[in-house]
Formats: structure tokens, sequence, C-alpha cells
């Protein structure tokens, strides 16, 4: 743990595909215990931004440190490994292995893990997400919004210090949603840091703690909800958009 | 597929899988043979690719012709011959399957056939372990014959008696420079490794480049060759794939032979069979080939006969290699004639003291092991070169240019334009 | 070596090139479209020149009609076959769609090369020229086939791509290329494009075999090195775009009569001339895992 | 009782080992080459089937195995099975070295990349003939000097289940879950914390090594080896072994390997329609049986024992174990 308190952090990102930059310079930082909330219209680079944090980009310049460690460049299990897990922005399951099998997957990769431990762990998760009955299913069958909570648990089973979601709540059913909401508050309360991405303004302004704004690839704003609701900034680039 | 439950289907599931191992089992055996049925002969060649199963084909058909004439004339001891055919896709692996297949499950009392070198040897294991005679019929490499074993005879030329004959040619010819071009297989490999030393041994400068026996686009190469320096006065194609064609086709029409400043010659068959003058037209005229049969003016009335019996049959003319494969039928026929067994070492036996008159010649086998490929070898198997003159040229028609003790023409190669 | 050589051998590299490309251009479309490798390819590409020969050989029909027969004649073939083995690929049943694709199109092969051995004969066939005679263009000699297969490649590769932007159903089947769902939304019937697309590449096999017979001469096992060149040409031409295909075409076409022409042992050149267009594909690969104009590979799931 | 489908299979190799030597040679030289195949098929459904890498070249593996085996055997005269395991090393170097070249394919890119590389390896065998002999065939050194083929019978058999027990143990270990989480979404595997590299790269060292030592006992069995054993049309047929068998589990491959070998063997009564008639058998089973032919059966087959319940419960134990 760095001094600071702060977890993980993107210096001067700058990722860019082809002609597009799609992070230039962004400076992004986040807190132990903090819940950030990342908007920012479409194609503002906000998954870029989380792809290089969670290792599965690596960035053109800048770097990302993790508790103090300089990372950027590292495959993405290095980052899992040392307690980053992320949700994606389509639900990317497993999808031909059950339920159960989802949850042991990274659960297994923890050094010196016991099959028996892993699978007691895996199920008290499905029963924290009301999941229990579905175990022997295969991931792909289930209901989308049950994808989402799958996949929120298989980043629990990595015991994370910082769970990265993007768009959780993107086609969730309103009821499944609230369920998901309660589980991330929840899992705040017992200590986890979390950066939600959604376009979902009402969810994302329940639960942050904290809002940064993208635009066109930088970061336009930092800082509690209510002030960057109100931020000219960030109203023109919705607004001119 | 949905799943029944019970346990009759578990069951079910458990007699299939043992039944994977134990079904092999009720092939066992087969019925002990008696006295009035036919005698099994097994045939086997490349009838699918990779094989070369074009060769293959003919070298079939003729065996049946070999075998319905047999039975005509009230067939062996008294009894039918019945050929049982196995494909082997030129695969040494399928070989020794299909040998192995013919040995201890349709019970033949010898096997003739194969096209391909390399699975040839393969076969000659299986039989030489089970003690069956086999007769190789289109295999050239001198290994066949040079291991010795006893169950292995030929009745093909080897590439001692044939890819000499074009270097003894070459040199005799006054060929200075020559660029050999032969496809990578067994048979095309064989020839190269006995052709280069003897035009070594005439002081004949050479190259040589292999190809894949797949190709079919020689631009680059032919042309490769057309600014050698300095330039090659002879083109000499060791191919019997499908490539030959286009090859022969390209190397004429890019100008680079026949040419009068460059000759070119094609070992390996293509250019005897049925379809060669349709696929290559004008290109064909003055090309150089083998026949490893009887030249026509030697023609017996055997080789009219199943000429004309196959071409009845088949509509089209037999390939030398067809001929071959008919005389190894009738080979073995005789054989076990004399040999008034079907058992394998009487067999052998009477295939030594062979003295039989076929479509390509008298039929004797060497017994002697020098040089070492003599052993059970055909040593007078005909091998005749020709060159076309003419477009649409039976092979059979063409005029001998070698070896000069049979040659119908007294020039060595005639260049285009004389 | 002198310039006239390599100018030689540069323009024979073309000439080949395009005929490559006639055949991936095949592969790429219904790559695109059906998303899956059709390792059939090369034996389609077989039946359209036989059927091209017996057109010709019984019926006395020209061939440059002939080829059109057998396109057409392709082309209703495919369609049979792709209605018959393809449909589970838009099945939720098929757990594994990319594999489907590619088992069934190499069952497919095996079935059609081995049949063809029976249906056809073992020996090559070689129909009539579309026109006789040689080309001297200086030192460099052509055959008017090869000339004319060239130019009608091109003439095809046109059609095709006009077809593809300038026509209701050329855009269409590129939408379903790059979306099956929006294009479903707009109301395209995606199922019945898989079908047209997969006739349609047959259709190029078949020009191109009909092309290619007097040339190289037809034989069942024809098939098998133009396969392997054309899964070259479209990887390096990126998968499913029909420009890069042709661009790819002529290069492997050109890269290989190069090799031929200027590998320093001459007794191995002609030998390793096809490992030499592979090779550059796999070197390609490594560095551009998706291709050289490549868009990113999209499961179908 | 658990395991009731173990028991049955050990009981059915008993029969069959004890009923080895009244079989006929042809037909036991059929279950040699399907054993081999056997081998083959197994360890190209670990790499194609769990990790989904589906690769083209495990055929050229096999040749790579081969050739090296006899080409030492013939050179330094060394035993043939030290032959056999220096043949495997080299494919397990190789074919990580592969493995990690083609890191970044995926789907055909992968499948082409790998036949390219048999491809090359085939025409090198081929050309370079003052080495392998070519088209020729490299004529190899017998395993066993004996008139029957029965040694090599228990010899194929002996190693087609040392190999299914090792590929097994991994399948079931926690590394067969992680070779399948990369086959089904590498991105979301290493959010996961698998190291995707690495089991790619083990996957294909592992695979090609087992290919190799099928090659080499092929080598030294028929006793000639030729370039074509790496080509495209063996690859084809064992493809197709284990599409047919269900190239997702181990003995459903290997029971493809036996079904395709054999019933091409039994095809032999139809003379020059043998292949087409397989191919007509090929395309109707994976159009009307697209997951494996063999897979439902051999999931009803294991559920025999009532205890394991699909693939899950081998890694996860089942409820009333985590409880005890």
């Amino acid at each position: 743990m760095s001094e600071n308190g702060i977890l993980i952090e993107g210096s001067r990102v700058t990722k860019r595909f082809g002609g597009i930059t799609a992070n230039d310079g962004v400076d992004f930082a986040v807190a132990e215990g903090d819940l950030v909330g990342l908007i920012g219209p479409n194609g503002s680079g906000k998954t870029t931004l989380i792809n290089v944090l969670t290792g599965h980009l690596t960035p053109d310049g800048g770097k990302v440190i993790l508790r103090g460690r300089q990372v950027s460049g590292k495959p993405a299990h290095i980052y899992a490994a040392t307690g980053v897990a992320r949700t994606f922005q389509s639900t990317q399951l497993f999808g031909r292995m059950t339920v159960l099998e989802n949850l042991m997957v990274p659960g297994l990769t923890r050094p010196r893990s016991s099959a028996h431990e892993v699978a007691r762990r895996a199920r008290a998760c499905l029963e924290f997400l009301n999941l229990a009955h579905l175990e022997q299913l295969y991931a792909k069958n289930l209901s989308g919004g049950q994808q989402k909570l799958l996949e929120l648990g298989r980043c629990l089973m990595l015991d994370p210090a910082i769970l990265f979601l993007d768009e959780p709540f993107a086609g969730v059913h309103p009821h499944l949603r609230d369920e998901l909401i309660k589980r991330i508050e929840e899992l705040h309360r017992a200590g986890r840091t979390f950066v939600v991405v959604d376009h979902d303004m009402e969810s994302i302004l329940r639960i942050s703690r904290r809002l940064v704004v993208m635009a066109r690839g930088r970061k336009i704003a930092d800082g509690p909800p209510e002030a960057v609701r109100t931020d000219q900034a960030v109203l023109a680039a919705y607004a001119g958009l | 597929m949905r799943i029944v439950e019970g346990r009759h289907s578990a069951a079910a599931c458990a007699l299939l899988l043992s039944g994977l191992v134990i079904v092999p089992t009720l092939f066992l055996g087969g019925s002990p043979v008696r006295a009035a049925e036919p005698i099994k002969v097994g045939w086997v060649g490349p009838l699918s690719p990779p094989g070369g199963y074009a060769e293959g084909a003919l070298m079939k058909d003729a065996t049946q012709i070999a075998a319905d004439e047999i039975n005509a004339k009230g067939g062996v001891l008294g009894r039918k011959i019945e050929v049982s055919y196995q494909d082997t896709r030129g695969q040494p692996e399928e070989g020794t399957a299909a040998a192995q297949r013919l040995i201890s499950q349709d019970h033949v009392v010898a096997i003739t056939g194969e096209f391909h070198s390399s699975v040839f040897l393969a076969e000659m294991e299986v039989a030489h372990a089970a003690g069956i005679p086999i007769i190789a019929v289109d295999v050239w490499a001198l290994k066949i014959t040079a291991k010795g074993y006893p169950e292995v005879f030929r009745v093909a030329p080897n590439q001692a008696l044939i890819a000499s004959k074009y270097g003894e040619w070459l040199a005799a010819s006054g060929f200075k420079n020559v660029a050999v071009l032969y496809e990578k297989t067994d048979g095309g490999q064989s020839a190269r490794d006995v052709l280069l030393p003897v035009l070594e041994k005439h002081g004949v400068k050479y190259d040589v480049v292999g190809s894949d026996p797949n190709a079919t686009e020689f631009t680059a190469q032919i042309e490769r060759f057309k600014n050698h320096s300095p330039p090659y006065d002879f083109f000499m194609s060791i191919y019997s794939e499908a490539g030959a064609y286009p090859m022969i086709s390209q190397a004429y029409t890019l100008g680079f032979a026949p040419t009068p400043h460059a000759g070119i010659a094609n070992t390996g068959g293509p250019a005897v069979d049925p379809t060669f003058w349709k696929n290559v037209g004008e290109a064909g005229k003055y090309l150089v080939t083998e026949i490893v049969g009887l030249p026509k003016t030697a023609w017996n009335d055997k080789t009219k006969a199943f000429v004309a019996a196959f071409q009845k049959r088949f509509n089209q003319t037999p390939s030398p290699q067809a001929i071959e494969n008919y005389d190894a039928m009738w080979v073995l026929a005789d054989a076990i004639e004399r040999a008034k067994s079907t058992d394998g070492k009487a067999i052998i036996a009477a295939l030594e003291k062979t003295h039989w008159l076929g479509g390509r010649g008298l039929y004797t086998f060497s017994t002697s092991h020098t040089p070492d490929w003599a052993y059970h070898q055909f040593m007078e198997a005909p091998v005749a070169l020709v060159q076309f003159d003419k477009v649409n040229q039976e092979p059979e028609d063409a005029p001998i240019i070698w070896p000069r003790d049979i040659a119908d023409v007294k020039y060595l190669y005639k260049k285009p334009g004389e | 070596m002198s310039w006239d050589y390599l100018f030689i051998q540069a323009a024979n590299g073309a000439v080949i090139g395009i005929i490559y490309a006639l055949i991936a251009v095949g592969v790429t479309l219904i790559f695109s479209i059906l998303k899956i490798v059709n390792f059939a390819h090369g034996d389609l590409y077989m039946l359209g020149g036989y059927c091209a020969y017996y057109v010709i050989t019984l019926f006395g029909v020209p061939p440059l009609p002939a080829m059109f027969v057998s396109m057409a004649a392709l082309f209703t073939i495919a369609i049979i076959l792709e209605r018959l083995l393809l449909t589970p690929l838009y099945s939720d049943a098929t757990e594994r769609k990319d594999e489907y694709g590619l088992i069934v199109t190499f069952g497919l092969a095996f079935f059609l090369r081995n049949i063809a051995i029976i249906a056809f004969g073992p020996f090559p066939l070689k129909p009539p020229s579309f026109i006789s005679g040689v080309q001297h263009f200086g030192n460099l000699i052509v055959t008017n086939d090869r000339l004319f297969a060239g130019s009608a490649g091109i003439v095809l590769i046109l059609a095709l791509l006009y077809f593809m932007h300038r026509t209701i159903w050329g855009q269409a089947l590129d939408a379903v290329s790059q979306s099956r769902e929006a294009a479903a939304i707009v109301g395209i019937n995606p199922r019945r494009f898989n079908s047209f697309a997969f006739g349609v590449g047959a259709a190029l096999a078949a020009a191109a075999g009909a092309l290619i017979a007097p040339i190289f001469s037809l034989a069942p096992d024809m098939g098998v090195l133009p396969n392997i060149q054309a899964y070259v040409i479209v990887i390096l031409g990126g998968m499913g775009s029909v420009l890069g295909s042709i661009i790819a075409g002529i290069a492997l076409g050109e890269s290989e009569g190069l090799f031929t022409a200027f590998f320093p042992d001459p007794t191995r050149a002609l030998a390793y001339t096809n490992a030499f267009g592979v090779l550059v594909l796999m070197i390609v690969l490594i560095f551009r895992p998706n291709g050289l104009f490549g868009r990113r590979h999209l499961r179908m799931e | 009782m658990r395991h009731l489908h173990v028991y049955i299979l050990l009981a059915v190799a008993v029969l069959a080992l004890a009923y080895a030597p009244r079989v006929n040679p042809y037909w036991m030289h059929v279950a040699i080459i399907a054993m081999f195949y056997g081998i083959l098929a197994s360890s190209w459904s670990l790499l194609a089937g769990y990790a989904g890498l589906f690769s083209l070249g495990h055929m050229a593996f096999a040749s790579i195995g081969g050739y090296a085996s006899a080409l030492l055997v013939q050179w330094y005269g060394i035993p043939i099975p030290l032959g056999m395991a220096a043949g495997v090393a080299l494919c397990c170097a190789l074919g990580g070295l592969i493995g990690w070249v083609c890191l970044r394919m995926s789907g055909p890119y992968l499948a082409i990349f790998t036949l390219g590389f048999a491809e090359i390896v085939r025409i090198t065998f081929s050309t370079e003939d003052d080495i392998t002999a070519g088209m020729a065939g490299l004529h190899t050194e017998p395993l066993f000097r004996a008139a029957t083929r029965l040694p090599y019978f228990y010899t194929a058999f002996g190693l087609l289940v040392v190999s299914l027990a090792l590929m097994g143990a991994i399948v079931q270990s926690r590394w067969g879950l992680f070779l399948r989480a990369i086959r089904e979404d590498e991105q979301a595997a290493a959010a996961s914390g698998i190291d995707v590299a690495r089991f790619r790269i083990l996957a294909f060292a592992i695979a090609s090594g087992f290919a190799g030592l099928a090659g080499g006992f092929y080598g030294h069995y028929i006793g000639i080896l030729t370039p074509s054993l790496g080509g495209l049309d063996l690859m084809a047929v064992l493809v197709v072994m284990a599409v047919i068998g269900g190239m997702e589990r181990l003995p459903t491959a290997v029971g493809g390997a036996f079904a395709v070998e054999f019933l091409l063997e039994l095809l032999r009564e139809y003379g020059q329609w043998r292949l087409p008639i397989f191919g007509v058998i090929l395309l109707l089973t994976m159009r009307f049986a697209r997951n494996g032919l063999l897979t439902p059966f051999w999931l009803h087959f294991v559920r025999l024992g009532g205890g394991a319940r699909g693939a899950a419960a081998v890694v996860a134990p089942g409820r009333k174990d985590s409880r005890a």
C-alpha cells in the first residue's frame, strides 16, 4: 500500500488506435475505499481507460501504478493477481462452462487455493448473488441480468481490492438493477473500492462518492457528484455532442 | 440429441464401447478354404489421392482382364481366380494395412500390384513376414529387390535399367548441358539418383531442380532455365503426376524446349497415358519418353490380344504399366499351376523357374545376387526410348531411338525443323 | 541478371497472381458473410473446371458461354450444398460454429475430391483454349489463354466490386457482412444471403476453374494447391476484404514467381516456392495477427 | 458405486488384452493404428477441444517426432526408446515455440498459421532428401524384432493408456478448467487471473509432445516414414476422428479415432467407393450430430456410477463432500 492511500493510478495515460487518440494524457487515481463513477459521452475513452488500468491494453504513453508499483505493460493476469477485478462492457463469461465453474476459475488462480475451499467460497458467493439454484447451468443460458450478476461474482472470487465495472446496468431489468446496486453498496461498505462506468446517470449518481467525467479522450471534471453536475465544461461536453 | 434416461440405455452405452474393441474379433479367422472355392489373389495400388490413382486404376483394370481370361480358360488348378483389390492411397501405412488384410483376412495366396516404391517397401515387409509371394509391378526403386527377400519378385524394370538408359542416350546424343527437373516423389527421387551418376560418368554437365508433385505452374522456373548461361541443350523432366502436362506445354510455349537448341524428355509415364495428346497437343511433338513394354514391331500375339481386349473393354489404350500388371497376373497363375499348390513356398519355387511368354516378352527371374538388385528381378524387362515425331502418335508407333540394337531410325534425336 | 529477366518474371507473376486472386475472392466473400473458412473451395474450383469441360465437349458449346454455364451450375450446386450442410451454423444447438464450418467444409472437400475420381476419371483432361496461340512482347511470351484468364479475372473481380458497392443486393450483402443483427433489423433475411454469398463464391471459383483448365489441365486433386494459396491470399488480404484479396493475390503471384526466379540455390528454388508463400503468411501473421489489411475477426456467437 | 465407468473400462481393457493373442494380424494392425490415432486425437482434443486452439499442425508434430527419433537412432545408434523420448522433447520445445509465436492469433487465423507450419515441415522434409530420404521413405529401426504384431499391440496400448492417464490428470486438474476458460474467453480468463500466454504455450507444448510420441511409435512400427505423414490429408482424417467422437472430451476423441479407423477398414469392401462413402457418412454425422457422436453416450456412461455429474464436478467437489 502506498502511503497516500492511492490504490491505483494512471498517470498521463495516452492510447491511440490508428489515427484516433482514445486517451490523451489522462491522470486518474483511485484511493482505497472510494466509489468512483466514470461518465462521459460515447467514444470519450472511458472503456479504453479501464482497459489500460486493468492491463488489457498497453498505453502508448504514461504509466499505471498499482499499490506503488509500476505495472503498465505487464499482462492482465498480473493485475488480477494484485487485486484488480473487472467486468466487461458486453458481458464476457465462460459461456459453455457451468455457473459454478465460472466462479471456480478465478478462485483457483489464487496461489495455494484448494479446490474444496474454492468451491465452498463459490457457493457462498452464489448464495450472496441469489444464483445458487443455477449452479449447474451453462453460463450462456442465463438471462442478461443474471449474467451481469455472475460476472460480478467472478470478480469477487478474486477477492479484489478494487473492482472496475464497465456498464453494469446496461440492458438490465430495473428490478435486477436495484439488486445489483444493493450488492455493490453492500460490498463497498465491506471495504471494497469501485470504479463504475455507466450511462445510467440516475444509478451512477445514486452510488458514487466521486464523479469523473471524460470527453474526447481527456478528463474534463473530477470531484464530488454535486460539484461536477454543475460544472460548465461538463454541461458543454454533453450539450455539444 | 436427447439422452433417454434409464438403466437400459446405460447398458447400451457400455455395450457400444466394449463393442468397439470386441467387434473386430468377430472377423477372426474366417472359414477354412475348401477345394472348390476360388483361389484368392491380392492386388495393391493407389486408387485415390494423394497416391498416383490414375496409373493405379489402369493397372487394376488390366489385372481384371487377366483374371477374367484365366477364369475363362478354366482357372488355375481347376479353381477360379478371384482378385481382391486394395487401395493404398500412396501411403505406406495404408499399404501395410492393405497387405495385412489381404493375407490374414482374405487369405490370398499371392499379391501383385503397386505403383509407389515407398508403399511397396512397407507391403513387402508384411508379405515377407507371412511367407506370401509378392510380385512388384510398377515400382522402380533398387532397394526392393536389393533387400533379397525370397518372397519378392519384380516384373518392372528398375531405375538401374531405366534412368541409366536416359543417361547413356543423352551422352551418346552429344548433349552437353542438361536441366533436370524431377518431382519429389519416391519415383522421381530414385530416378534422379540413378541418372546423375551416369551423366557424371560421361562428363555431361547438369543442374537438377526438385518440384512439388502437385505443382502445375512452372513458368518462373522455365524462364530461369532459359536465362541460364551457358544455355541448356536438353530439358530432362522426371515427372509422373498430372503436373507433367502443363510443364511440357509451358516448356513449349515459352520457347525453351523442344527447339533446335534444346531437346526434351519426360520419364515416369504420363507421356504414354491415354489423355497425353489431349493435354499437350503440339507441345508433345519431339518429346522423348520410355515405354516399358515391347516395341510395336516386337509385339507378339499376346501383346496384340491384350491391347485389343483392353481397348474394347475400357475404350482407351493401355499404358505400359497396365500390361505389366496383366503379365504379372499371368506369371502368377502360371507359377501356381506349376507349383500344383497354393502354398507360398511352392509358388516361390515355381516363380523362380518361370519361363513364360507374356505381352512383354519371355519372363524369367534372376536368382543371382550380383548386383544386389538383380535378385528376383525380370532382367530382360523391356525398356525403349521413343521420340514422338507426329502429334497424336501412339507411343507404340513412335520411332525407337534407344537402345541402338532395337532402334528403328538412324538418328539419336530429331530436332524440330530437321 | 538483366532487367529483361526481372520484367518477364514480374509480368508472369502478375498474370498468375490475378488468377490466384480470382479463387481467393470467393473464399473472402464466403468468409465475410458466413464467417467460415471454406476448405472445400479448391474442390468447387475443380468442379467448375470439369463442368465447363463437359459442357464444351458434350454439347459443343464454345468455351466462354461454357464458363457461364459452369458458373450458373456451381452457383446452384453451392446453394443446395449450403442449405444441406451449413444450416447448423445458424442454430444455437451448434456449440462451436467456427469449428463446425471448418470441419464440414473439410468433409465436403474430402467427398468431392474422391467422388471426382470416379465421376471424371483419373487422367488429366484439357478443354480447348479460349483463344489459342501466344503473344510476344519482346522476350516476354504469354499464352493467349493466360492473357484471357487474367483479363477475364480482372473483369469478374471488377464486376463483383461493382455488384458489392453499387447494387441493392450487393449492399445488402455488405450489410450482412458487417452486422447480421442490424441487417435483420432493417428487414434483410441473413439466411438467404448466406446461401447467396456461398453461391456467388462458388460461381467465382467455377469461373476460375474454367479459365485455368486450358492452362493447367483438369485433375481431380487440382484443388489442393490453390486452396492453400487462397488461404494465404485471404489472410494476407485481411479476411473479408475483397480489394485486399486482389492486392494480396497479385503480391503472392509476384513473390512466388520472383522467389523461383531469384532464390540463390537453383536446385531448391522450385521445391520451396510453395513453402515461401506460406512462410510469408506466417511472418505476416506473427506481426499482424489479423492479416495485413484485416478488420478484427469477429466470432459468430 | 462411484467411478463405475472406470471399472467397466478397465474390465473391457483387460478383456481386450487377454483376447489380443487370438486376434488376426490384420485387425491387430488396424487396432494398433487406431491406438496411434487415439493418442493423436486425444492430444489434439486437449489443444483444440479444451484450449480452443484449432491447430492444423498436429500431424506435422507427429511427423517431426517420427523423423527425429528415426534419424537419431540411425545416426547415433541410441536405443529406440531414447530416440522416441528425444522426439517427444523436440516436439514439446517446437510446440511451445509455435504456441508462443501464435499467441495473438485465434480462430481461422490460428488454423491457417498452423496449416502453413505443417506445409513448410512437409515441403522441407521432402526437399532435403539427403537427410530425410524424402518421399522415397526413411527406413526406421523396428521397435521389436518379433514375427507377430503382439508386442506392438501391447506397446501401443500401454502408450495410449499412459497418454490418456497423463492428459486426463491435466484436464481434470485446475489446468483443464483454465484451458477451457481460455477457450471460452481469453480476455475474461486473463481478468480472472489466468496467465493466458503461459497456458496457451503449455497446451501447445504438451499436445505436441504427445503427437511426437505417437509419431515416434508409428515410425518404428511401420518401418518407413514419408513426409506425407505430416500432410493435410492425414490431418483431415485426424480432425474428423476427434470431431466425430466429440473433441471436447479425451475418451470420446479416442472413441472417434477407433470408430473412424475401423470404419475406414470395413469400407474396404466397397473398393473405389470406399472414400466417397466415407465422405457421405462423415457429412451426415457432422450435420446431424454436431457436437460429437459419442459425447452423449459418454456422458451417460460416466453418470452410471452416479458420482460425477459433468465436468464441473471434477474440480468442484459435490455438495455432500464439501460439507463433510
